[in-house]
């Protein structure tokens, strides 16, 4: 728990931070709380009491998704429109550390409500702060989306939760085999309250709008954040329930959102809708490998999930350096990348091709896994599907770095803030990191 | 015979059934947000009237406890809907979900 | 007892129908405060007679009233409510009765329970919710804290975005 | 001794080449050709050494080439009487027809370009015949074809001589693919392409094989030597200069394909099937060559022509086994046709470049040597007695009526034929009125009149080179006299007075048919040329767009199958809640499943 | 070691290069880390010929049981001797005034790592990342430097190439799950799913599209590694992946892929004739040499299969200096449609003879590096079936008439008058006389070369193709 106390005292130092002296120190302090709390779950490692169980899965997880907040923290202090009289968006980046503690929470819960607490922690903010940019129209009807259809969802799980407890009679996930048809009813619709969070194609079709609508800035994390948080959760979740519950009906969710989410994709001009049905399709590619669970499914998700934020991280900041300087966040601003910034172009393209799973970049060696798992599972149908979906995924990513080197629109070089710099090279050296060292990702479990 | 007893736990069951799917439809059709947020409220008192009654049958009051803390989350979630809410009606001074549907595609 | 139970659910459901189907929107409001009563009801019925307060001073008192100062605001009450087309409505109430219906039949399905175990009867629930609140639950008690200080900071937040820009 | 001349009759070309192209810009004009002369002589005097002083046949191994698997090759050089006799003849014309060169082109400004590619000519000419393997002679054989490709293109400015040149090497080519299937036969079942090897054991193979192998080389000597079905490139390869239609196209190159039947006769006697096809190749050949020939009105298409319908004889004798006939007329041809060649390259350089005979006559008087040279060579062609002509083609008409009637009949309407054709070009040319306005022509330089004197002695003397054993003087000598005196008698009648020639043309169906080589060009073009090319034309516009579009078909059809769904995302959230709840309803029922 | 210093190298020189970006600098620079490449590949030669057989293992992904593994034999040595010097020809043939010179030699020198990766390592996983990590450079250059209509031409390019490694993954996936000994039915499967990449990559007839497209598009060094090179691959492929993992679906299907290649053969010879750009004839004339050599590496002969790696160098050789010229042409008039172009010969005669002498070796003259190869690979051929042997023989009769056309419409005829003056530099007549005589040198000493490329390791992977 200290990790959650940590961010905690944090999100409140950010929100007194009009009020406190620290105007310049307000940065080093985030990213040291960050540290410390990751260094937190060292001191209780492993805690399972009925409530909690901050254990291996949570630790790595949670180390993911500090890193990734850490990483947005940066490029949001950085980020030009939020600077009113050049203090830093303390309000902003307090809710962006309430939410990664309702991240942290949702991979380290054993009791169900504090599982639906934690999605609650983490959904909260991101209302709030979709919603953030009151001049755009698009923001407050991707936050109005957003909350109607969260709050839907956490209504869903909910019912699930009180079916499951009224068929078995415990909190506790596992605890007792649900013979009775209630308890599996519960099961399956709190699987659907997650998967609503991971963007699961019957509960999809948030992603599209929100991703469009929020500031760049947050689409980004929120993308990341979220993916990672909730396939975290399902891990937790899949791991202790009886596969024939839950088997079909997760099987024929993977296809459909792989399927759609690439089928769409190839459809869209926006880079952020693009990018959003992308990430349906890299969620049903997760989706995958819970069929079955396998030791290796773990480590497989993991790493999925870490190479897919690094990835939409990457992609993200570029776009909102390039609404920074003006560009509308359609395809066609990427024009002339090449000429007006290298390193931009160089984070842009090796973020695409991690995403479209181009050796040897970390989003290759996570599909690999992913395909490794789906043949040791003999669904031969499955693979055809899944090798269509890459083929597709390949020609709209290609599509997306083929811009950067056409003619460009405008000349003037796109120019960066300090921190914003900072991030892109945080970025630059983690992708390097995981293309030259998966071993430390891929030994964890 | 303590009022438990004698009733059976189906029903209740099927009484959180019914206001559930009432709920749910009142999402589904209604056109104004605060309607809908309304029905999601209803929603959740459903479930909540559901643990509460099988905390009963079970005498375990850990499900009151996440009743409590249901509560408080609704409370949570209603103050961040209005504040939406508002913030939509001062601008365009309606809350017609249908009249804000311009992100599509 | 199974008459009162059978009156307040039918009170509950008829509410709640009331709440869903009627034009104006205040008389929504008020059927859903009466169903809050009736399942507060239900509580007290349960012997969970803290939660019936609770639930009495929390959703009929606070949220609802937030709903009506709301309504007062945004002056929704004057016109009627535009509805969706007659064909939505027709699909939505189909697929919901549909759902009802699975969950029906799951619970009919599901092997029955024999009996619960006749443990002693439990008597007045704030004395044992205290404890177990603040013993065993207390760490969720503080993150709840978490939950509404986002809440507070968002509400504030996404409120004065319009006077702060007009600050500038 | 014999390994020293040989390796330097070689080696003499070779250095040649490469010292005129290294030094080309550096040498003055004059030089570069007279270096020429002097390799060739050298390799002459060499060959001619070596021919005289040793009698034994003798194989001088270089290196080997390469070596893989069971399958190697080896440069190695054959030291026999057929391939001396072939060298010394090889650089013997070639000089002279070098040393008239010098003067033919002594003022084109490409001189040394010109010297170089003739060394590089008579080099893998030299290569051809002197190799012990059908891989070395390969190597000849494909080099000779690019020499006449360079050659024949050499004034590549005018369109017209480049594509003839390209039509020449490509024929080769086609010619190449017969003998190249040949080797390949003999690298599987043998492993090697020697001589030595190939004819020892080449009997042991059935016939059905050793059938399909000799009609591959028959194929390499159709296309080198412009035989029935690959001729059509000979007479447009008279766009080269004249020296080269001399050296390349009368003399050498052309006879490589009897040399090659003759070599390999041994694989041939071992397939009747294919003899008798040679037979009738040769036989076609002639008289295709001859009838054309009569009619044609440019100089050097008219001895084209009778090239092509000498080696229909040379080849056809080569095909009834009369090997040694056949090679003592290649021998005597390449000195009269060299000569008579020569001898229209006087012609042609005094009227300035104009080739057409209608447009000469009366040059009697004008050119009086390069009228003797030509009566000399025209009568050894013709085969009158005394001269080389007649020893030569009497043997082979002697072998063809030992082997069959029909054949021997045949070869002497063509030999009528060719006397009348030679006769009418001998009036048209030098008797008959001026027909070429104020053109003055004169003689040429010194340097170019002492080949034609040399060649034409050679085309008189050239008879008693090779003995007539038995005395085939009687008979066919008279009929022989008679004949030509009737053939030059009927040419005399009609070209040789001062009569206007151009009226006189007649305009039959067949004298059409003849102008135009029985359109077999324009047969080629249209039924094999001009489909191929449409046909790839066709693949190029449709197929490749067509498979161009296959992922744009593809793109549409993945875009086609994702509308509804896109439909489906129409912005308004009460249909995005409708979407959850139909999935949770899926979810619910699958539960029953 | 000195593999691995042979494979780091270029990447190395790469990262390098990308910060260079004076012209001059990252031109000296290139060339310098290419001539080294060039100097550690021929010691590792030297070294393979004392040793008998180089390799290096170094452990990278434990869970995945991914090692770093590279073992070199005799023919992946041949291909490594290749992709250093194409390399070198493309960098020493770059003219240095193009957009920001230095990622552009960075992109080549990656692509030659790459290269050089895929051709010494000894592991599927390696073979297939390598394989991928090629298409990249390539896509970039075309990217950066492309032509016109390069946009359409890389998403082709990209997505048949990635088609192709999709079905190279699948496969391998397949192998690796069965644990490397693969049943009789699933080698028919896997032999499928290889053929597909190898025949995209190399290309052959139905799946050669992006061909001609991508070498019209591409500058003339990324057209140089992809002619010269990376078509090589795809053979390599045939004879390290498929002939080793699926060796009885090679039986089976053997004539049917003979059969398709020399489709191919005939196709690329015929289309050849009538393209009207310089470099789309040498794409399709390159279409039918590659089916050839693929052709003769499933003869099964072992005359037919050196024969095709040997061809392998000198149509690289050809190839890469056919293209130079066209680069050399292209730079002083502007244009490569054979209908502007002609009379280079009476202004530059000594570009002229080298184009002469290439285009003989491409056509298979003899004394030149063609002639060697094809005879081999023909004779492979007809120890399979002489049908075979005639058709691809054709493709010698085609391949004279359409190169000669080409030399005719570049080099003959009077030309526009105002062609410009043809003064080559030093570079070039060097570079240009050094592919001439090693051609004519490759065509009279072969020995060297073949006695190289038949080392006795690569005989028991010979036992295994010839079944």
């Amino acid at each position: 728990m200290y990790s959650i106390i940590i961010l905690t005292v944090l999100g409140i130092i950010g929100m007194l931070g009009d009020m406190l002296p620290l105007k310049r120190l307000f940065l080093p302090v985030t990213l040291l709380g960050f540290a410390l709390a990751w260094l937190g779950y060292f001191f209780e490692f492993p805690m399972h009491t009925s409530l909690f169980s901050f254990d291996l899965i949570s630790m790595c997880f949670g180390g993911v998704m500090l890193v990734i907040t850490g990483i947005s923290v940066i490029t949001v202090y950085g980020y030009g429109s939020f600077k009113h009289g050049s203090e830093p968006p303390y309000t902003v980046l307090a809710l962006m550390i309430f939410a990664t503690a309702g991240g942290l929470l949702m991979v380290a819960w054993s009791h169900l409500m504090m599982l639906f607490l934690a999605i609650e922690i983490l959904s909260i903010p991101l209302y709030v702060l979709v919603g953030s940019q009151g001049d755009r129209k698009a923001s407050q009807e991707a936050s109005l989306k957003y909350f109607l259809l969260g709050a839907v969802a956490s209504c869903i799980f909910l019912f699930g939760m009180a079916l499951y407890y009224a068929g078995t009679g415990s909190f506790l996930l596992g605890a007792v085999h649900p013979h009775s048809l209630v308890g599996s009813a519960g099961v399956l619709l709190m699987i659907a309250g997650v998967c609503f969070k991971a963007g699961v194609v019957p509960f999809h079709s948030w992603v599209p709008d929100v991703y469009e609508g929020a500031p760049t800035v947050i689409t980004g994390w929120m993308a990341a954040l979220v993916k990672v948080a909730a396939f975290g959760a399902l891990t937790k979740m899949v791991g202790s329930l009886s596969y024939s519950v839950w088997g079909l009906e997760v099987m024929g969710m993977a296809v459909l959102t792989m399927t759609l989410g690439n089928v769409l994709a190839v459809q869209q001009g926006s880079l952020k809708r693009l990018l959003a049905y992308s990430g349906i399709a890299h969620a049903g590619y997760m989706l995958l490998v819970f069929l079955p669970v396998t030791e290796t499914s773990i480590t497989t998700v993991f790493f999925y999930g870490a190479s897919y934020a690094l990835g939409t991280l990457g992609v993200f900041t570029v776009i909102h350096i390039l609404e920074q300087s003006g560009l509308s966040a359609t395809v066609d601003a990427l024009r002339g990348l090449f000429k007006r910034n290298k390193t931009v172009t160089l984070l842009w393209c090796l973020s695409v091709l991690s995403l479209a799973g181009i050796p040897p970049l970390p989003g290759f060696f996570a599909k690999l896994l992913v395909l490794m798992h789906v043949v040791k599972a003999h669904h031969s149908g499955l693979l055809w599907v899944t090798f269509l979906n890459f083929l597709v995924g390949v020609y709209y990513y290609f599509r997306l770095i083929l811009y950067p080197f056409t003619g460009g629109l405008s000349e003037e070089s796109v120019v960066l803030s300090v921190w914003q710099k900072v991030g892109v090279v945080i970025l630059l050296i983690l992708t390097w990191g995981a293309v030259l060292f998966p071993e430390f990702l891929l030994s964890v479990f | 015979m303590t009022y438990l007893e004698t009733i059976p736990s189906e029903w209740y069951l099927i009484l959180s059934a019914i206001v559930f799917c009432i709920g749910l439809c009142g999402v589904l059709i209604r056109r104004n947000a605060m309607s809908v947020l309304m029905c999601i409220e209803m929603m959740l008192n459903a479930v909540m009237l559901l643990l509460v009654a099988f905390s009963g049958y079970y005498r375990d009051f850990s499900a009151q406890i996440a009743v409590f803390f249901i509560m408080i989350v609704a409370a949570a979630e209603v103050a961040v809907g209005l504040v939406i809410f508002s913030m939509m009606f001062k601008k365009t001074s309606s809350i017609d979900l249908d009249d804000w549907g311009h992100l599509k595609g | 007892m199974v008459t009162l139970f059978l009156v307040l659910s039918l009170l509950t459901v008829l509410s709640a129908l009331c709440v869903v189907f009627t034009r104006n929107l205040i008389y929504s409001v008020l059927s859903l405060i009466v169903c809050f009563f009736a399942i507060a009801g239900h509580y007290v019925l349960l012997k969970a007679s803290f939660l019936a307060v609770i639930q009495v001073i929390v959703y009929a008192g606070a949220i609802m009233v937030l709903f009506l100062f709301m309504l007062m605001l945004m002056n929704l009450n004057k016109k009627a409510e535009a509805s969706k087309p007659f064909s939505l409505k027709v699909v939505a109430v189909g697929v919901c009765l549909l759902v009802l219906v699975a969950l029906v039949s799951i619970v009919f399905l599901s092997a029955p329970r024999v009996c619960f175990a006749p443990l002693a009867p439990v008597s007045g629930s704030v004395s044992a919710l205290g404890p177990l609140l603040f013993n065993e639950y207390a760490i969720p008690f503080e993150l709840t804290s978490i939950l509404f200080l986002s809440a507070v900071a968002g509400v504030v937040m996404i409120g004065s975005y319009g006077k702060k820009a007009k600050k500038q | 001794m014999m390994l020293f001349g040989m390796i330097a009759t070689l080696a003499f070309p070779l250095i040649g080449f490469f010292l005129i192209t290294l030094l080309g810009r550096v040498l003055p004009r004059p030089v570069g050709g007279w270096l020429a002369c002097v390799s060739v002589a050298g390799a002459f005097i060499s060959a001619g050494t070596v021919l005289l002083t040793c009698e034994s046949s003798a194989t001088i191994g270089l290196f080997n080439w390469f070596e893989v698997g069971n399958v190697s090759a080896h440069f190695s050089i054959l030291v026999d009487s057929l391939s001396l006799w072939m060298s010394v003849m090889i650089t013997g014309v070639g000089g002279l027809i070098h040393v008239y060169a010098l003067g033919y082109m002594k003022d084109d400004v490409r001189l040394n370009s010109f010297f170089a590619y003739f060394n590089l000519f008579v080099f893998f000419m030299l290569v051809l015949v002197l190799s012990d393997s059908f891989l070395g002679m390969f190597i000849g054989w494909e080099g000779v074809g690019l020499c006449s490709y360079l050659l024949i293109g050499f004034w590549y400015e005018t369109h017209a001589y480049a594509i003839a040149a390209k039509k020449a090497f490509v024929m080769n080519r086609i010619g190449d693919l017969g003998f190249l299937f040949a080797i390949l036969m003999m690298l599987f079942f043998w492993g090697t392409t020697q001589f030595s090897v190939v004819f020892i054991q080449g009997l042991g193979l059935g016939a059905g094989v050793l059938t399909a192998m000799t009609m591959g080389l028959l194929i390499g000597a159709v296309g080198k030597s412009a035989q029935i079905p690959l001729f059509t490139w000979l007479p447009d390869a008279m766009a080269g200069p004249t020296p080269v239609s001399a050296l390349i196209h009368a003399a050498t190159m052309v006879t490589a394909g009897v040399y090659l039947i003759a070599r390999s006769h041994v694989l041939f006697s071992g397939a009747p099937l294919t003899s008798l096809m040679v037979v009738g190749l040769g036989v076609a050949t002639a008289v295709f060559g001859a009838l054309v020939a009569l009619v044609q009105r440019d100089i050097k298409k008219v001895l084209a022509y009778s090239t092509m319908s000498q080696l229909g004889y040379m080849v056809s004798a080569a095909g009834f086994g009369a090997y040694s006939a056949a090679l003592f007329h290649m021998t005597t041809h390449a000195f009269f046709k060299a000569l008579l060649f020569l001898a229209a390259g006087n012609v042609i350089h005094g009227l300035h470049g104009e080739q057409d005979i209608f447009k000469m006559g009366g040059l009697r008087k004008k050119l009086p040597f390069t009228f003797v040279v030509f009566l000399i060579g025209t009568l050894a062609i013709v085969g009158c007695p005394p001269f080389s002509g007649f020893f030569s083609k009497d043997a082979i008409l002697a072998e063809a009526f030992a082997y069959s009637r029909t054949v021997f009949v045949v070869l002497c309407v063509v030999s009528v034929m060719s006397s009348f054709y030679m006769f009418r070009l001998l009036f048209l040319t030098f008797f008959g009125n001026a027909r070429y306005g104020e053109k003055h022509p004169h003689e040429g330089a010194l340097v170019m009149q002492i080949p034609l004197a040399i060649l034409a002695v050679l085309a008189t003397v050239g008879g008693c080179l090779d003995w007539p054993q038995e005395s085939i003087l009687t008979p066919v000598l008279g009929v022989t006299l008679v004949v030509l005196a009737l053939s030059g008698g009927v040419a005399y009648f009609i070209f040789g007075k001062q009569v206007d020639v151009l009226a006189k043309q007649p305009v039959s169906m067949g004298y059409r048919m003849l102008w135009n080589k029985f359109y077999v060009d324009e047969v080629y073009q249209r039924i094999i040329v001009g489909p191929f090319l449409s046909l790839s034309r066709g693949l190029n516009q449709y197929f490749e767009i067509f498979l161009g579009k296959l992922d744009v078909v593809s793109l549409r059809s993945v875009r086609w199958v994702g509308y509804p769904f896109k439909k489906m995302q129409d912005g308004n959230s009460g249909t995005y809640i409708l979407v959850m709840t139909v999935g949770i309803l899926c979810l619910l029922v699958g539960l029953f499943l | 070691m000195i593999l691995l210093g042979v494979i780091l190298f270029p990447f190395l020189s790469a990262i390098v290069s990308f910060f260079l970006h004076s012209e001059k600098g990252s031109k000296a620079w290139a060339l310098l880390s290419v001539f080294i490449e060039g100097f550690l590949v021929f010691f590792s030669a030297y070294l393979y010929s004392q040793a008998g057989y180089l390799s290096v293992e170094i452990p990278w992904i434990q869970t995945l049981g991914i090692h770093l593994h590279f073992g070199v034999r005799g023919f992946e040595l041949w291909m490594m001797i290749l992709s250093a010097v194409v390399p070198a020809m493309a960098v020493v043939s770059s003219s240095s005034k193009r957009a920001n010179p230095g990622s552009y030699y960075g992109l080549l020198l990656g692509m030659q790592g790459a290269l050089m990766g895929l051709f010494a390592c000894a592991n599927l996983f390696l073979f297939y990342i390598f394989w991928e990590l090629s298409i990249l450079p390539s896509f970039f250059l075309l990217m950066g430097w492309g032509g016109l209509r390069k946009e359409k031409t890389a998403v082709t390019y990209v997505v048949y190439s990635l088609a192709g490694s999709f079905a190279l993954l699948a496969g391998l996936l397949y192998v690796f799950m069965s644990g490397g000994q693969v049943s009789v039915y699933g080698q028919m499967g896997v032999f499928i799913l290889f053929f597909i990449a190898v025949a995209i990559k190399i290309p052959l007839w139905p799946f050669h599209s992006w061909q001609p497209d991508t070498y019209e598009q591409t500058d003339h060094a990324t057209t140089m590694m992809v002619a010269g090179v990376l078509s090589k691959m795809g053979l390599l492929g045939i004879l390290k992946v498929m002939l080793l993992f699926a060796p009885l679906g090679a039986v089976f299907s053997s004539d049917k892929v003979i059969g398709l290649a020399i489709v191919s053969i005939l196709y690329g010879s015929s289309l050849a004739l009538v393209q009207g750009h310089f470099k789309r004839v040498i794409a399709y004339s390159s279409l039918a040499h590659m089916g050839l050599m693929a052709a003769s590496l499933f003869s099964g002969t072992s005359e037919g299969i050196q024969g095709s790696i040997f061809q392998m160098g000198s149509h690289a050789l050809n190839v890469v200096g056919l293209i130079w010229i066209g680069h050399i042409i292209y730079e002083r008039t502007g244009t490569l449609k054979l209908a502007e172009l002609g009379g280079i010969r009476s202004r530059s005669p000594f570009l002229s003879a080298v184009f002469l002498v290439v285009i003989l070796g491409s056509i298979g003259f003899p004394l030149t590096n063609g002639f060697v190869g094809e005879t081999l690979m023909l004779f492979g051929l007809y120890s399979v079936h002489p049908l075979f042997a005639i058709l691809a023989g054709l493709s010698l009769v085609l391949g004279a008439w359409y190169m000669m056309r080409l030399f005719q419409a570049v080099m003959l005829g009077k030309g526009n008058s105002n062609l410009p003056e043809f003064n080559l530099t030093w570079s070039e007549r060097i570079g240009l006389g050094v592919i001439m005589v090693s051609i004519v040198g490759m065509g009279i000493f072969p020995q060297p070369f073949l006695d190289f490329v038949t080392p006795s390791s690569f005989k028991e992977s010979d036992s295994s193709c010839t079944q």
